[in-house]
């Protein structure tokens, strides 16, 4: 029975590999003019773009200055151009798991069905190992850029999803009671209340989110994105531990860059927060 | 050349990714294509190949592992081989570390490393000796697993060990060898651990049988294998049609480029000592043993080399 | 008179998982705490049965856990009632779609919360807006509209805070400023002034008075403070374990309540605020001008003010005259001073 | 006199980062709305001095945003002062330690929240129990200790539910009741009858004489109804932004108002409850003995109270006489006629 | 430089290495002994225990009979041993990033400092490539169940201590005060406050931990973890999807039999919150 199936996931991966290809192709194509962005413009512009970026989201001297020593460390050890590889892949991959995962959640915390039914279906996609569906998966896309980004968001996504799902239905009742009263529709409930007071919840998925994707790097790098990963693999089969740590530490490096701006961009958003301190 | 695009695929083992960055430089100085380096584990780089040609060109297959499924994949033409990339052949077999050879002068076959299971006693259970297998999931894992059994190893006291992967295997390795502890296992040449940690293969006591080999040696649960020995294994370059179908001397070179593992261990000794890249290494290589790479590519190509360098 | 502004017809709200078929059990007889103790339901409302006139103020009044706040939100449908109907301008709230609903509460009614249900997470002047950005109003309209409201209030100053950084009473404010700002017909006030100093409340009760008789809004207005519910209200229904167990006007309920609760509950009141001259006067005035040392009150003076008067002139008789000035009684000092005082007052204190 | 239960030396609060340094402005007399718009920090009180004397009821009133709740907050330290000192029965809260704060709370003084901060997740006995709890009382004696305590406030079958089950109301019982089982010396209550009923307030009252008669507890008390404030009040305090703007009894308040502030904020009493008949009587009481048709009322009686018996027993003079039935003064029906009447009362309705 | 940091581990591990293990030694020995205890007991009698205690905790039918269903299932494939191998590594491994983490993350909540002091940490452990640290933590302490066991809870903690911590500092301050003004000792306070009010934070925590360790069993499997890891990497090179889908289900299932049984656990400790619906 095995052999059959096997058999006819070939087939279909055969029939259908590049209708499913050409319907990534321009995803494929962003990612690759983003890659090339990122490679080609010249380094001390790259580094002044993300400083102000994070400069920006941030608004905190100390996250700006680590990201600016952080990013020259990088340069200076010679891990440059995979760090961009990897900072395009992921921030790709970290954004399009919070805009699919985000609206997931928040409709999953609008009906105790649908709650049920993906439920399962995240943990599935945390829990089976990526080794078993990373071939199929190539089988029918080949190595490279987008069956990396699929694995990378398969395993990041349910963070977002979950916390949402439970930072939503946390929300005070009353508050929520008020909020229908005045006939708020169920965006403006949305908008207004609920992912407001969701927030510090939400921001915790997005940390996992973040973390989740930056720990995948070197599974994608098994099957064909370049990167930080793939030196990581090297270091480990030649034993040569500092340049592990180094680019192990690089990975780390972004997600810190990552985490840092986005929670003190949510952050920022919360203010009433602090406000209640004595 | 107008549309020679070649993607290599880097393996991230050391003599596969120097191979990979020379075939780049030769690809691209000699030849004048664009090549580009690709990452992935060999599973996925080989069903990537197969289902999608890409990419072109698997430097350096360790065809024991899967030999069935590449062998089936040549027949319906999804791959080809290329050239014996290692010459020799990779060396596959039972090793223990140099330090014990030395202590222990008596142990110079499998056999008599497997009447000592008091020599190499187990972390989990120190009443037997442990046996270090082949990481799982190799083709190696099956066929040690066999030659354990037909030695009897189990009834002489040892237990089969899952390293679960080469990492694993390398760190087990790694792990005896700085303490000195002792160490028995599957390993294979040409690696850079063996550059790290000196070895010694021991004799399997009987020569290859290949008759046996295939009925039984190398096959899962087979009831009742018997003492054998590996032959060399073989190392092929692996290609998809696209390099097939090329006439402009690449699918030449990638057909006919092999080196001898004295050639490789004396280089991944040099990458070791200077921890260097895959490239540097390539480049090393190139610039140091013009003998060896200029018979593998046309003398036009040879010369554009020599000047890119 | 004209239709009822909201009529409510047999309205029942039991809470609990079972409570359709608790309602059949409650229509046969069983009490709130046989309920609770045999059911693990509460009994919210019973049969409620009330019309509240256009333009007016309908005080509900009761002891705690009556069912006041239960009967409020039914009035927009914040809670889904187990069985009856309630009515706003001739349409049924139960039958409204969502898009309906919303509209609804969007432009026709809004509501101060008991526990005031304020946006933590806005500032004052952005809660103050809340209602008229739901509706889609321009920014500018929304500050606008928001800052007269806040000023009003007496919250000028703080619109920039949270409400974790203000007081009670503040926050309380607040969500009055809230309510108001989108000036719907209909107010739902659930013990809206409970934590406001007397001046404050005094000032917010003159604004509610003026927006009533001003803008002929109809409000709905729970309140335990029996002197604000006989000032404000035109008419009063008291609750007791969810039933209705007497409407009618603030007169009517002190002088003439239902049963021993409702007197009990409308011992406290200062009467000489609430009863007013033509209900304790002596008729017919004897025939002839009134008297030279009688002073001339108007029908509908209270009784306070009578005797402010009297005192202030130093006189000991008035008569009390109509719209037109015909005298319809007269009042002595001695039954003014009996009126004033509460007949049972001796076991009210201590 | 014994030293007072609490006392209160030079205490400011000010919210905001840089607390310290305002305490220093406002020292120099910037006022509470400058400090806001100039500075961005809220004056929560300033030069707070106050003795509040053992066994006796303290009420707190004032506008709404005056430092009410502020100043009650500090008395048990759950807010750490700008600057000031907080002395109870001759021990300085602030220098306290951790260990001694914390027994200091368990033990000496409890408190009953203006916005309840019921425990959500426990139940109403769980909630009501939850003092003693701290304590480390054995299971048996919260339990009984908590049920005593529900049915006293009446809210026996409820004991098993969630606050978010219960009423406005019924939460500030399940406060009240938490706080009153751990039989502390001192009570701290914030508005802790302000969502009450007028009959289950009047209970809750005399629960309170009672505890301050018969168990000499020290009240704080804070509210905004005046006449409560009046039948509980040993002393009233009365604040406005921060300040505290006269202090004494109920009488001296009402009848002596320290500036137009407070008497418009008395302006709503009911006079009749409040004032007695020697502060408004005529003395010296002629000689002789009293006439035959004046009735003899105590000294300390309230005037409604002097009023319904002189109705009652239909006579118009009444003599006030001293604790050893000696006549101090006289009334006429006239004069508690004008005591009762609030001289202002025109422009405070409509 | 490299090589010299290199060399300084070698020489550390030289040195610490026997120490380390033997410091290790009684956990390996239970972990050996839990493992053969699940394998060496009659399969009947382990299904009937952890089905009474998936009862016992979840008092729902509904997963109970589920978690039946999905052992009968795996004995059925022919997994049994190789489940239960993973499952007891998985019980260890969970319960101690519970058992540690959550003190960590109450820590954390009470202090920024910690807190600042941690995070990095934290982002260390969830990003760095567990690949990187593999062959060290291999060369240290040899292959098998303890450093199989360390990597999983490097991996899985994370989420529980970042989780409590959020819980904790986002309940609410009203409630804490009035606690505060019982006098609540700090242990009183967390045990009757702050922990019963954050749990459903910590709970969707415990759920990432559970995620993160199943996740974690391939990668345990590469350093010589028996378990369900190895069929599935087998299954990998010899393309036997098949093999590896249902390997990879059972993991899954294991997941979901945790993870459901603790949430309805979690659950009922939070009965006040169905109270609160109309
Ligand atoms: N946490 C806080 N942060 C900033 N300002 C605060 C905070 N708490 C109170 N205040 C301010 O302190 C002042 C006094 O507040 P407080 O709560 O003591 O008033 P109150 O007298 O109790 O009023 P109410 O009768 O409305 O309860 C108010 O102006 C308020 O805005
Ligand atoms: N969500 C709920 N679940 C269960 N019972 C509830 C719920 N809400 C209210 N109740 C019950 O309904 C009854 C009426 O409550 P309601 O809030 O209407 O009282 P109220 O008259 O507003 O009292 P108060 O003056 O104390 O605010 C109470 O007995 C209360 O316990
Ligand atoms: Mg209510
Ligand atoms: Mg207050």
């Amino acid at each position: 029975m095995s052999r059959t199936i096997d058999q006819e996931y070939r087939a279909f991966s055969r029939a259908w590999g590049d209708a499913i290809e050409n319907f990534f192709r321009p995803l494929l194509d962003f990612l690759l003019w983003f890659e090339n962005l990122l490679i080609q413009t010249p380094w001390w512009i790259v580094l002044a773009v993300v400083v102000a970026i994070v400069w920006f989201a941030s608004r905190s001297v100390k996250i700006t200055i680590g990201t600016f020593i952080a990013l020259i460390l990088i340069g200076v050890f010679g891990m440059w151009e995979d760090t961009m590889r990897t900072l395009s892949i992921i921030t790709v991959c970290t954004l399009l798991s919070i805009v699919i995962g985000m609206p997931i959640g928040i409709a999953m915390s609008r009906s105790n069905k649908l709650q049920a039914a993906i439920n399962p279906i995240l943990d599935v996609m945390q829990t089976m190992p990526s080794f078993v569906y990373l071939i199929p998966i190539v089988m029918l896309l080949g190595i490279g850029l987008i069956p990396g980004l699929l694995v990378v968001v398969i395993y990041a996504m349910p963070p977002i999803i979950r916390l949402t799902n439970l930072g939503i239905r946390l929300v005070d009742k009353e508050v929520l009671e008020a909020a229908n009263a005045f006939g708020s529709s169920g965006w403006q409930k949305l908008v207004e209340v609920q992912l407001p007071l969701s927030l510090p919840t939400i921001m915790a998925g997005i940390n996992q989110t973040i973390m989740m994707a930056l720990a995948m790097v070197v599974v994608a790098s098994l099957i064909g994105v370049r990167g930080l990963g793939q030196p990581v693999l090297q270091a480990i089969t030649n034993q040569y531990f500092t340049q592990g740590v180094l680019n192990g530490l690089a990975i780390v490096a972004i997600a810190i860059i990552f985490d840092r701006t986005s929670q003190a961009y949510g952050k920022r958003l919360q203010r009433h927060r602090e406000a209640s301190h004595g | 050349q107008d549309s020679c695009n070649v993607t290599i695929s880097n393996m991230n083992w050391a003599s596969a990714e120097v191979m990979a960055a020379i075939d780049k430089i030769v690809l691209e100085e000699g030849y004048g294509c664009t090549a580009s380096l690709v990452p992935g584990d060999t599973m996925p780089t080989f069903a990537s190949m197969t289902e999608k040609e890409e990419p072109d060109v698997a430097p350096e297959m360790w065809v024991n592992q899967f030999r069935e499924q590449i062998d089936k994949a040549v027949d319906e033409g999804k791959v080809s081989y290329g050239s014996e990339v290692l010459s020799d052949g990779g060396e596959e077999g039972f090793w223990i570390p140099q330090y014990m050879a030395d202590e222990h002068p008596e142990i110079k076959t499998v056999e008599d490393a497997f009447s000592h299971p008091e020599l190499f006693p187990s972390k989990e259970d120190p009443s037997k000796g442990a046996f270090y297998n082949c990481p799982a999931g190799w083709g190696c894992q099956i066929t040690s697993a066999n030659l354990f059994k037909a030695f009897k190893a189990g009834d002489k006291g040892f237990v089969l060990v899952d390293t679960g992967s080469a990492a694993g295997l390398d760190g087990s390795i790694a792990n005896a060898y700085e303490k000195k502890e002792p160490w028995f296992g599957y390993y294979w040449a040409p690696t850079a651990i063996l550059g790290k940690y000196p070895m010694k293969k021991l004799d399997f006591g009987v020569p290859h049988d290949d008759a046996e080999w295939q009925k039984c040696t190398t096959v899962a649960d087979c009831a009742d294998p018997k003492k054998n020995a590996w032959t060399k294994s073989e190392v092929f370059t692996i290609v998809t049609p696209k390099i097939e179908k090329m006439s402009n001397g690449v699918k030449d070179y990638l057909t006919k480029r092999a080196w001898a593992n004295d050639t490789v261990n004396k280089l991944l000794a040099w990458k070791e000592d200077n921890q260097a890249t895959g490239e540097d290494t390539a480049y090393h290589f190139l610039e140091n043993n013009e003998d060896i790479w200029s018979k593998w590519v046309t003398p036009e190509a040879a010369e554009k080399i020599k000047e890119a360098l | 008179m004209a239709e009822p502004a909201i009529k409510v017809r047999n309205l029942y709200k039991i809470f609990g998982r079972r409570d359709r078929e608790m309602v059949e059990k409650v229509k046969e007889g069983v009490s709130k705490s046989e309920l609770l103790a045999d059911h693990s339901h509460v009994l919210g409302l019973r049969d409620i049965n009330i019309d509240m006139p256009e333009a007016s103020i309908q005080v509900v009044m009761g002891l705690s856990g009556s069912g006041k706040s239960t009967l409020i939100r039914h009035l927009n449908r914040l809670i889904e009632p187990s069985a009856g109907e309630v009515i706003v301008h001739g349409e049924d709230v139960l039958q409204m779609s969502e898009k309906a609903l919303r509209e609804f509460r969007r432009h026709k009614i809004s509501m101060v919360f008991q526990r005031f249900a304020l946006l933590p997470h806005k500032t004052v002047i952005d809660n103050v807006a809340y209602g008229l950005h739901v509706m889609g109003k321009s920014k500018a309209e929304q500050k606008t509209g928001a800052m007269r409201w806040i000023e009003r209030v007496g919250l000028a100053g703080y619109e920039d805070n949270y409400p974790a950084q203000l007081s009670g009473g503040m926050q309380q404010r607040v969500g009055l400023a809230r309510a108001l700002a989108t000036d719907a017909d209909i107010l739902l006030m659930d013990e809206a002034f409970s934590a406001l100093d007397p001046l404050i409340r005094t000032d917010m009760q003159s604004v509610l008075l003026d927006l009533q008789k001003e803008l002929a809004k109809t409000i709905v207005f729970i309140t335990h403070d029996l002197d604000e519910a006989l000032r404000l209200g035109d008419k009063i229904a008291i609750l007791r374990d969810g039933e209705i167990v007497q409407q009618g006007t603030a007169q009517e309920i002190v002088l003439d309540p239902a049963d021993e609760y409702i007197s009990s509950f409308v011992r406290e009141v200062n009467r000489g605020r609430v009863i007013q001259a033509e209900t304790i006067m002596d008729t017919p005035p004897p025939p002839g001008p009134p008297a030279e040392n009688s002073i001339r009150v108007e029908k509908g003076t209270v009784l306070e003010e009578v005797a402010r008067r009297m005192t202030e002139q130093d006189r000991d008789q008035a008569h009390v005259v109509n719209g037109s000035g015909e005298p319809i009684g007269t009042l002595t000092m001695r039954s003014v001073m009996a009126g004033m005082a509460t007949p049972v007052l001796k076991d009210a204190i201590e």
